[in-house]
């Protein structure tokens, strides 16, 4: 009973951390604008994140080495810190872009500007960071994000036309006025959106925080390979909502306000408070998890001592570069900066930086020394090969795509 | 691989630096990471660090700190900046290399040590286990 | 490690790609560049009209109401700007550049007096929804007229 | 002397010929006993005509998946050789020479380690 206890929360907690700023708005701007055109981005996304997560989880577990210190191990000082580098830099965009989404929902909820509550906000990540155990973290987080199960039910209660979303879903067109280069750079946009490296970070090295061994790798398989996919099919019901309400419209999504909009339509306030309740709790989550993500980068790299399992004072120079980054997160956001706009340049740039951590790992997976007889099997390198083919192209079509059109403009 | 003659098998393990042992995380003796290996120093058995078969070189010291930025941007930094774990401590060499002393008591981890003393622990509830 | 050299120059370049609106040749592309704040505006104007709707029918609490047509406004100050940088070819665009921003001005009025109303200080939902419609129906016809023109 | 100035360096022959670069430096744990472990002895230098990039490993263990890249990376470093300590004639800044009638061994890693 325990453990089907232990293994419904897991999966629970999967599919609400599933879902983060990023996933909130490249869903409803894309729903708005392509309809359920781009769903199959979001299929070979969700695909990817779990094969990816599922490696580097299995990695964490056997070897008991996090992401970065093989980055680090198998490209050496140059490769690995400009690694390194580029992947801190968008993770602090990403931090950045969450703490915004906290902001903005909860400027939904109580009418004062988001000004006044980006400091807040800041300061309630760090205080859970700095006190909270890591598993009661991951599991509040998780479940309160969860009521963003509220978009799947919007769309039904919305009661659209289904041929119509299925048509669009399976017969995917281009609208002239959109274009072939907005189509794609969207379609990258999303793919980011489900596969952003953060994700990888936090997970392999929550694995060592929680002390994974061998016999935790099944539960850990069942938690991406369920949890990841109903997020997945969450990103499609945000999708779902802009596409009936506003594409007919002619709206295009630009503020969280209007991401919210189409689930009071179906519900009212209630489903609305929900939604609410449900952003605040998949952003704070990000927050975390990105502040983490920050934090075990740059110790994994160096060689710190790290780990939320430790005291603040055992793992000093950990919770210092966790406070910087925060500070800093705070500190563009109160330049009035927009942070869904950041939100769409960080799920690209996540995009452009993706082989930069998916190679290593791919390639310790596939290592004895490490893994013993736990190595990768046929069908998952298999399966690795054609993502790393998909991986890189569009992580070298993103910047040229983004130039092109403009941003997506 | 290839057609050339094999190696003699040599008696003990074999370490290949940049495979086995550089960007490696170290360890102390309660698992603790104390630091990467950022560099080797090696030095002849008689002290004189020159080639040519009279003598052996082995490897003295795990170096750490400024040696890094120099690997990544290039030159050398002055000796006084090394940080050194003498080879004296390690006590086993796998995916991670153990030492057999505490990270307290190491030169290298100076840096933790001050933002311990003079950041972390003077806010309130740094001292403590997460709750 | 290219990434780490060549991204920030490329964020430059992309943000410089995204303001190049401002200059063109051909009454054409006058007509196109005027088009896409048009649409920006004819957007933010149904969001709108979405969030006074929600709140006459009590659906949603009066702050997300009112952060919608914020978020509007800021929308519409897009389509402003957009629209006055624009430096018109010949008279018969510049007259369209006149069109199009009394039309954006008209939407930014009917928005923020609809926000008025939603903070419980402007006049009845009627009015503020045939505002609304008024000017959603300007901006549609004016943007029609010039999807002909180019 | 430390390891980043034999990294990496220009390695020539005896006549003064460029053979390419250290791309790693091999050690045994057969030297003396030092505290718990026996110390590392210098064994011999890795050299491939080619520079840069790392090895991820591919070129010397038993790793073969996935092929693919397997086969890349062996293929980069095609040409790669041992030379033994003994066969090293000097060490200068950025400069790694040989004596005459150095040899050449593969530079294959053996069995499981």
């Amino acid at each position: 009973m325990k453990k089907v206890l232990g293994l419904a929360l897991g999966i629970l907690t999967a599919i609400g951390g599933f879902l983060d700023i990023g996933d909130l708005v490249t869903n409803a701007v894309v729903g708005s604008r392509f309809g359920l055109s781009l769903a199959w981005v979001v299929l070979v996304g969700v695909v990817g994140i779990c094969l990816f997560a599922q490696m580097s989880g299995k990695v964490a577990a056997i070897s008991g080495r996090a992401t970065f210190e093989i980055i680090r191990e198998r490209l050496g000082p140059r490769a690995g810190g400009a690694n390194l580098a580029a992947s801190f830099l968008i993770n602090l965009l990403t931090l950045t872009a969450e703490v915004g989404g906290i902001a903005l929902a909860l400027q939904l909820a109580s009418s004062v500007e988001p000004r006044l509550w980006i400091p807040v906000a800041g300061l309630a990540v760090w205080l859970v960071i700095w006190r909270t155990r890591f598993s009661i973290m991951e599991n509040v987080t998780g479940l309160v994000g969860l009521t963003l199960i509220v978009f799947a039910v919007a769309v039904f209660l919305l009661g659209p036309d289904w041929s119509t979303l299925a048509d669009q879903a399976f017969h995917p067109k281009v609208s002239a006025q959109e274009g072939q280069a907005s189509y794609w750079y969207y379609a990258i946009a999303l793919f980011g959106a489900a596969m952003t490296p953060y994700e990888v970070f936090f997970f392999s090295s929550g694995a060592v925080e929680e002390k994974w061994t061998v016999k935790d790798l099944s539960q850990s398989r069942m938690n991406v390979l369920v949890g990841f996919p109903l997020g997945g099919v969450l990103s499609v019901a945000i999708a779902a909502c802009a596409a009936i309400v506003f594409l007919p419209k002619g709206i295009e999504v630009s503020s969280l306000s209007q991401i919210v909009l189409p689930v009071a339509l179906a519900g009212g306030k209630l489903a609305l408070a929900v939604v609410i309740v449900g952003i605040v709790a998949a952003t704070f989550g990000a927050a975390l998890e990105t502040s983490l993500s920050s934090g075990y980068t740059l110790a994994q790299f160096m060689g710190w001592s790290w780990g939320k399992f430790r005291r603040p004072a055992h793992a000093a120079r950990f919770h210092l570069s966790m406070i910087i980054c925060l500070v800093i997160a705070v500190g563009v956001l109160m330049t009035s900066v927009n942070p869904v706009a950041v939100t769409e340049f960080s799920v690209v740039f996540s995009a452009v930086a993706l082989p930069l951590t998916y190679l290593p790992i791919l390639v310790v997976a596939n290592d004895p020394e490490y893994m013993g007889e736990r190595v990768n099997g046929r069908l998952t390198n298999g399966f690795a090969l054609v993502y790393l083919v998909i991986i890189v192209v569009a992580s070298v079509a993103a910047i040229p795509l983004m130039i092109v059109t403009g941003a997506g403009s | 691989m290839s057609d050339l003659p094999e190696d003699r098998r040599p008696a003990g393990r074999v370490l290949d630096a940049r495979l086995h042992l550089l960007d490696r995380q170290i360890l102390d003796v309660d698992g603790t990471p104390v630091c990467t290996v950022d560099d080797l120093e090696v030095h002849g058995l008689d002290g004189s660090d020159l080639p040519g078969g009279t003598q052996q070189a082995v490897i003295t010291s795990l170096l750490s700190g400024a040696v890094l930025a120099t690997r990544i941007f290039g030159g050398r930094p002055p000796a006084s900046r090394w940080h050194r774990i003498r080879w004296t401590h390690v006590s086993d060499v796998g995916t991670t290399l153990r030492l057999g002393v505490r990270s307290e008591e190491l030169d290298v981890t100076w840096q933790e040590r001050w933002v311990r003393d003079h950041v972390i622990r003077r806010i309130p509830g740094g001292s403590h286990d997460p709750g | 490690m290219l990434a780490s050299r060549v991204i920030p120059a490329l964020v430059a370049l992309a943000t410089v790609a995204g303001c190049a609106v401002g200059s063109s040749s051909t009454q054409a592309d006058d007509a196109r560049a005027l088009t896409d704040p048009l649409q920006q505006a004819s957007s933010a104007v149904a969001t709108a009209t979405i969030a006074v709707d929600l709140l006459g029918d009590d659906r949603v609490t009066p702050p997300v109401a009112d952060t919608a047509l914020v978020d509007q406004v800021a929308v519409l100050d897009e389509a402003a700007f957009a629209v006055t940088t624009l430096v018109p070819t010949d008279a018969t665009t510049a007259g369209w550049q006149q069109d199009a921003l009394a039309a954006v001005r008209d939407a930014q009025g009917s928005v923020v007096a609809a926000r008025s109303w939603a903070n419980d200080a402007g006049h009845g939902q009627q009015a503020v929804d045939d505002a609304l419609d008024a000017s959603a129906h300007r901006l549609d016809q004016l943007t029609t007229q010039l999807q002909d023109a180019s | 002397m430390i390891l980043g100035d034999l990294l990496d360096a220009p390695v020539s022959g005896p006549s003064g010929d460029r053979l390419g670069y250290v791309v790693d430096v091999r050690f045994v744990l057969d030297g003396p006993l030092d505290g718990l472990l026996a110390s590392p002895r210098l064994h011999g230098l890795l050299v491939s005509p080619r520079t840069g990039t790392s090895f991820l490993g591919y070129e010397r263990t038993g790793v073969r998946s996935p092929a693919l890249l397997a086969r890349y990376y062996a293929w980069r470093h095609r040409g790669t050789f041992l030379v033994r300590w003994e066969d090293v004639d000097s060490v200068a800044p950025g400069a790694v020479r040989l004596v005459d009638g150095y040899r050449r061994f593969s530079p294959a890693l053996h069995g499981p380690v």
